[in-house]
């Protein structure tokens, strides 16, 4: 017992010290923030490590990666009195855990007092941190978040700003194309649609039973399956058995190259053939083996469009690799929206909330881009691939989108 | 019918060969080895390299990177793990050092892959060509996992219960303390066996590289479901990592087909907790 | 005296824990509750598996479920009666496993646990999909980073005086000699799977409540958030390097390797798992049996 | 007076080979009588069976006229009947003193605080150990430890005392300090089950002796009767010496 009771008082004392170093360092920074601005320091915290790495790696690190160094190239953020600042970095990594991610944030903004800090990846990391940056007033630009909710958000937090839509958007749109392909009778009425068990997935999947029966289709096979599954023979032939000329997948990219090998390997190749994230990444074609003419995903670009054109060009130069079809884009005008409104407005935050809500920017998504109750709802939400492009299409096409091309041609 | 026996066995071909290895680097070397998944993650990433920068093909691949896995292997085991099973008072022990040590190796092989390749999603399409086995069609680089699986199954067999070196293998394996009485080098033997698991690692991740998405981070999942197999199969027997991997793939296949494509992981759990319960030791173990 | 010396410490070291976000920024108030969360886990983890020397890797398990009952439940009922209902279920759930899984050894149990952890969370994954049609759920609680770490705060207190009293009474003894000779005790009148089973539901109820009171941090709540398995390996790492057989053992645990994680992944965050792995494999090679016996070593060694 | 143990027709088989067939015996209260027979008669087995340790295939176990056949080992514990090992097992984690307190707090009687204090000094005193209780266990000597294994089974307040080997390994001067001890025991009235191979420790200590052979009894008597049965001789030493 005796040693217990020293070890005791021992671990009290280091305790105690610990705290006492906490307040020391914490004091410190404080008296040391208060000079003369020479730059604007933006943060974030974003998965590097853990399974939420492979999302955030594609569609968010490179595109924040991206906007600095162009920022900074050009001289800096642009004030409205004509200075320019230039943006100092500080990058956290979350490691995939929602208590890191919450901590990361509480640290940028009341440790290293950033200006402005940049989402992370996910719906539920955004979910996460969205009281924070409320509470701390920071304008929060939640980009790679897919949430039907987001009215609700914003009436919750009303400096938060939603820029992917929501699962019934995606879902309708799509809807929209197989209505009008049945009319034409290239396809029947049955549907095979599969999901991954997770947030995502369960939120189209959600969106679309409703979507889908309302339109007169039946759902012959409806299924979820774990995102640890990475063999998907059994799924594909039950769907194959159902006889449905669509089959939809809300899968995440591992799922989705998966399926698509299958899918050819089985020689699985119905009129409408449509998947998840992955499907609009660069690299899709190298792994369906070229062949991916008339694959069907969320988002899509308007190859005519050249803001944008000149963005993929960028951004394969600066990073190194092609950004992806979906969520870059709508990650890297969220980006310019706030470069923008700090030319206008400067960097009071609370003015910087009122512009974004209410101005009109120009994006790589057009000449007038602007949020409509806090969310973006400028988005593509059904993309195909056609002649090697990943392209926004709608059923007549038009309005910058492409008309949709069915029945997908068999695999090569 | 018919065509969920061939996918499960497919499918459970994969499994049983990246047991295999796992259970002969805890039956003989008795390292209980955490960082195995992200050995296999390495060579899937060694794979996709030689394949798309230097367009050497995977199954060349196997040439250059199996010895390697073997030599690093061995090499870990000189460095790492020898001074913990020479000091180790007891088997619990070692267990629990090799637990800990491998969880460390764990974060530094991930940490090594990530600050190379990043944290994002890699994959490529490699011999992703139609087979048809039994009126039913299978990937063939699913299906060269089977078959290799089933090979060096088949040697390992017959070196460990037909040869000398087997032999000595598995006395250490059954008796660590008491071999080295009867003149058997336990250190050699173990460092052998590690060796030998690291080379069906890499083995594993060239294969797998070709029909699955890999990650820096994906690791762990091989390693837990390797231990699984590992565990139904029996501590050390490499028959039983063979059954209890194409088990594992049939009751996958049968209950996506049959039950419900979300309940696979819960019922592999499922199986495996009620297996352990009603045989502690494992399909092929003993009591 | 000594006794009443040691508690008025506590006590005193437990005000200035308390009052401390008062004092201190947001972030290291977020710290502490961080800090206390793991602290209370490896305590509770040792209460345990230190004695029995059970490894278990369920602690995730028990920690998703708790804060999933949050999830559930804290629109329907007040808060203390969420708790309350969690520590229940944490209870029932930990008699369940405990009475089919205590006669398992090694290894055996080890990767059972696991199992275990990925069972429950496969299950509610798939609960949620086909009979609720919801995956992620929403915890709109009035709390800020403070109240979170008071109440862990508490419950750390507690866990501490659970183990300090079962130090000190019967089923302390009991339990270290099961810990050495499950024969030799249950010949000597120890009803050793009554004493385990005790134990198991005793570490499981806290680890759930750890998990219950956390959840309101993280607004948003699915199952691949609550059953991440890093938790169960930093439980165990923490208390494995401060010592599971030891009252304070998980806490000097948990508190260097807690505030050397938040300092690594703020200075080194590209090279955080490196960085870590080494350590880890640094610690294991220095100091086997924890930091507390290698003090105790080298205090030794200093007398010799 | 009835007996203290009475076992009637005790079965055990492990897998294919009959380890104890028909076993029956009863020791009366007060009495020493000796377990006696070749290595693998079945001994032991007869002790585990006694004890709780193993589970019984057939026949009864009563200790003071109740039936603790199928009990789990702590029950008979605190059913009054307490046992050393073959190999003395102390608990090295716990010091002298708390390998007796485990015993008396979780014995026949649950004792705690200051008054189990007294009775742990008692019971050390009392096998010689007096003033050790805070050593380690690993320091003590071999016969220190036979001592403290005895003094955690008295611990437990037994009524019935099983010692399985607890003689052996010591040398000639230590022999005497344990033969003294069980002797000091036997005045007090315990009754005991020995399990022995040291015939002077059984001269001197039973009155009476069993004798089992491949797993049945193959004699009971007066010790020094017994000890001369061709049957037993032939048991121990082979048929060449009958």
């Amino acid at each position: 017992m005796k040693t217990s009771f020293s070890e005791a008082i021992r671990s009290a004392r280091r305790l105690t010290t610990c705290a006492a170093a906490a307040l020391l360092v914490a004091t410190g920074t404080i008296g040391a923030s208060a000079q003369e601005r020479d730059k604007v320091t933006i943060g974030y915290a974003i998965s590097k490590s853990g399974p939420n790495a492979g999302g955030a790696d594609m569609t968010v690190t490179p595109n924040y990666e991206l906007w600095i160094e162009e920022v900074n190239a050009a001289g800096g953020l642009k004030l409205p009195d004509g200075s320019q600042l230039p943006i100092e970095v500080i990058a956290y990594d979350d490691r995939s855990s929602a208590e890191e991610v919450v901590r990361a944030v509480e640290r940028l903004a009341t440790q290293d007092e950033v200006d402005f800090i940049l989402p992370p990846w996910g719906t539920g990391f955004n979910l996460a941190v969205a009281p924070l940056m409320a509470k701390f007033g920071y304008p929060h630009l939640a980009g790679a978040a897919v949430t039907d909710k987001a009215p609700e958000f914003v009436k919750r937090w009303d400096t938060s700003y939603w820029f992917m839509g929501g699962s019934v958007d995606y879902v309708d749109a799509f809807t929209e194309i197989l209505v009008a392909e049945r009319e034409a009778g290239r396809i029947n009425d049955k549907i095979a649609m599969v999901s991954v068990a997770d947030g995502f997935g369960i939120d189209l999947v959600k969106a679309a039973r409703p979507s889908f029966e309302e339109a007169g289709f039946d759902i012959s096979y409806d299924k979820t399956f774990p995102p640890e599954t990475s063999d998907f023979a059994t799924i594909l032939s039950e769907a194959a058995n159902s006889e449905a000329d669509t089959f939809v997948a809300f899968s995440y990219p591992p799922h989705t190259f998966a399926l698509t090998k299958q899918a050819k390997v089985a020689s699985f190749s119905p009129p409408v053939f449509y998947l998840g994230v992955g499907a609009g990444f660069p690299v899709y074609p190298n792994i369906a083996g070229g062949s991916v003419e008339g694959v069907m995903s969320l988002g899509g670009i308007d190859p005519n469009n050249e803001l944008n054109s000149t963005y993929r060009a960028k951004h394969e130069e600066v990073i190194g690799r092609a950004p992806d079809y979906w969520g870059s884009v709508l990650i890297y005008a969220s980006l310019q929206m706030l470069e923008q409104t700090i030319e206008r407005v400067g960097l009071d935050k609370q003015a910087i909330a009122e512009e974004l809500s209410t101005g009109t920017f120009s994006t790589v998504l057009g000449e007038e881009t602007r949020l409509e109750d806090n969310q973006l709802r400028a988005i593509n939400w059904v993309g195909q691939w056609q002649d090697g492009q990943f392209v926004a299409v709608s059923p007549e096409g038009g309005n910058g989108l492409a008309a949709v091309k069915l029945p997908k041609p068999d695999w090569e | 019918m018919l065509e969920h026996v061939v996918n499960g066995l497919v499918l459970g071909g994969t499994y049983a060969l990246v047991a295999m290895g796992l259970t002969i680097q805890y039956g003989i070397a008795r390292i209980m080895n955490l960082s195995f998944g992200d050995t296999i993650i390495a060579a899937c990433f060694a794979t996709y390299v030689l394949f798309t920068s230097l367009s050497i093909s995977p199954i060349l691949a196997l040439l250059i990177l199996v010895p390697s896995g073997y030599a690093l292997s061995n090499v870990v085991y000189r460095v790492i793990m020898k001074p913990l099973v020479a000091r180790a008072p007891d088997e619990g022990a070692l267990e629990v050092d090799s637990i800990l040590v491998t969880f460390g190796l764990l974060f530094v092989i991930q940490g090594i892959l990530l600050y190379l390749f990043g944290g994002g999603y890699t994959s490529y399409s490699f011999f992703n060509t139609p087979i048809n086995v039994l009126g039913t069609v299978v990937a063939g680089n699913r299906l060269l996992a089977l078959v290799l699986s089933l090979m060096i199954g088949a040697a390992l067999v017959i070196i460990l219960f037909r040869t000398r070196w087997g032999m000595i293998l598995r006395a250490v394996a059954l008796a660590p303390k008491s071999a080295p009485l009867f003149g058997i080098d336990t250190d050699r033997a173990a460092r052998t066996a590690f060796a030998i698991g690291g080379a069906i690692a890499a083995t594993g991740g060239v294969v797998i590289s070709m029909f699955q998405t890999f990650t820096a981070t994906a690791g762990v999942v091989f390693t837990m479901k390797a231990l699984i197999v590992v565990i139904l199969g029996g501590k050390g027997s490499v028959p039983g990592a063979i059954v209890a991997g194409l088990l594992l793939g049939l009751v996958e296949t049968f209950v996506a087909a049959y039950v419900d494509p979300g309940l696979t992981l819960a019922a592999v759990y499922t199986v495996f907790l009620l297996l352990l319960l009603v045989r502690p030791n494992g399909i092929f173990g003993k009591a | 005296m000594k006794t009443s010396y040691a508690f008025a410490l506590a006590g005193a070291a437990l005000v200035v824990l308390a009052l401390a976000p008062m004092f201190i920024p947001e972030y290291w108030t977020g710290v502490l509750l961080g800090m206390t969360g793991y602290v209370t886990l490896a305590t509770a983890w040792a209460l345990f598996s230190g004695p029995t020397r059970y490894v278990s890797l369920a602690t995730v398990a028990f920690f998703g479920v708790g804060a999933y009952t949050v999830a559930v439940l804290n629109e329907v009922m007040p808060y203390p009666l969420v708790l309350l209902c969690a520590a229940g279920i944490g209870m029932v759930m930990a008699l369940v496993v405990g009475l089919s899984t205590l006669r398992l050894a090694g290894v055996y149990f080890v990767i059972f646990t696991f199992g275990l952890a990925e069972l429950v969370r496969q299950t509610v994954s798939w609960w949620e999909v086909n009979v609720t049609y919801t995956m992620g759920r929403y915890v709109f609680l009035p709390f800020e980073g403070r109240h979170i770490y008071w109440q862990l705060l508490a419950l750390a207190a507690l866990t501490f005086l659970i183990a300090w009293a079962m130090g000190r009474s019967r089923i302390g003894l009991a339990l270290k000699a099961l810990g050495d000779d499950e024969t030799v005790a249950s010949h000597a009148g120890v009803d050793v799977t009554r004493i385990k089973l005790l134990l198991f539901v005793i570490s499981s109820t806290i680890i759930t409540l750890v998990g219950a009171i956390q959840a309101p941090r993280w607004t948003y709540i699915e199952p691949s958030i609550v059953f991440n398995p890093t938790v169960s390996f930093m439980t165990l790492i923490m208390a494995l390097l401060g010592g599971a057989m030891r009252l304070w053992g998980p806490l000097v645990g948990a508190v260097p390797l807690f505030l050397l994680f938040e300092w690594l992944s703020v200075s080194f965050p590209d090279h955080f798992s490196i960085i870590l792995g080494l350590l880890f494999i640094l610690i294991v090679f220095v100091m086997p049996n924890g930091v507390l016996a290698k003090i105790d070593d080298l205090r030794k060694g200093g007398r010799a | 007076m009835s007996a203290q143990l009475q076992i009637t027709n005790l079965q055990k088989r492990f897998g294919g080979l009959v380890a104890v067939n028909g076993v029956s015996f009863t020791l009366s209260p007060g009495e020493v009588v000796g377990l006696l027979g070749p290595n693998g008669s079945g001994k032991t087995t007869v002790m585990n069976m006694i004890s709780g340790a193993l589970p019984c295939d057939g026949g009864t176990v009563q200790v003071g006229g109740t039936d603790i056949t199928r009990m789990k080992p702590h029950k008979v514990a605190k059913h009054g009947v307490a046992r050393t090992f073959q190999l003395v097992r102390p608990l090295p984690t716990l010091n002298v003193a708390e390998n007796v307190l485990l015993a008396l707090a979780f014995g026949k009687k649950r004792h705690w605080g200051r008054e189990a204090r007294e009775l742990v000094d008692q019971k050390l005193e009392f096998v010689g150990l007096a003033g050790r209780g805070e050593e380690k266990v690993g320091n003590l000597t071999y016969i220190d430890q036979k001592r403290l294994e005895m003094a955690r089974a008295l611990a437990s307040e037994p009524d019935l005392l099983l010692l399985d080997e607890w003689l052996a390994g010591l040398n000639p001067s230590e022999l005497r300090i344990g033969i003294d001890l069980v002797q000091h025991l036997q005045g007090q009235g315990m009754t005991v089950l020995l399990v022995e191979h040291i015939m002077e420790a059984v001269r001197a200590l039973c009155s009476r002796c069993i004798v089992m052979s491949a797993g049945e009894k193959i004699a009971e008597g007066a010790s020094a009767e017994v000890l001369r049965d061709p049957a037993v001789i032939k048991a121990y030493l082979g048929d060449d010496h009958a």
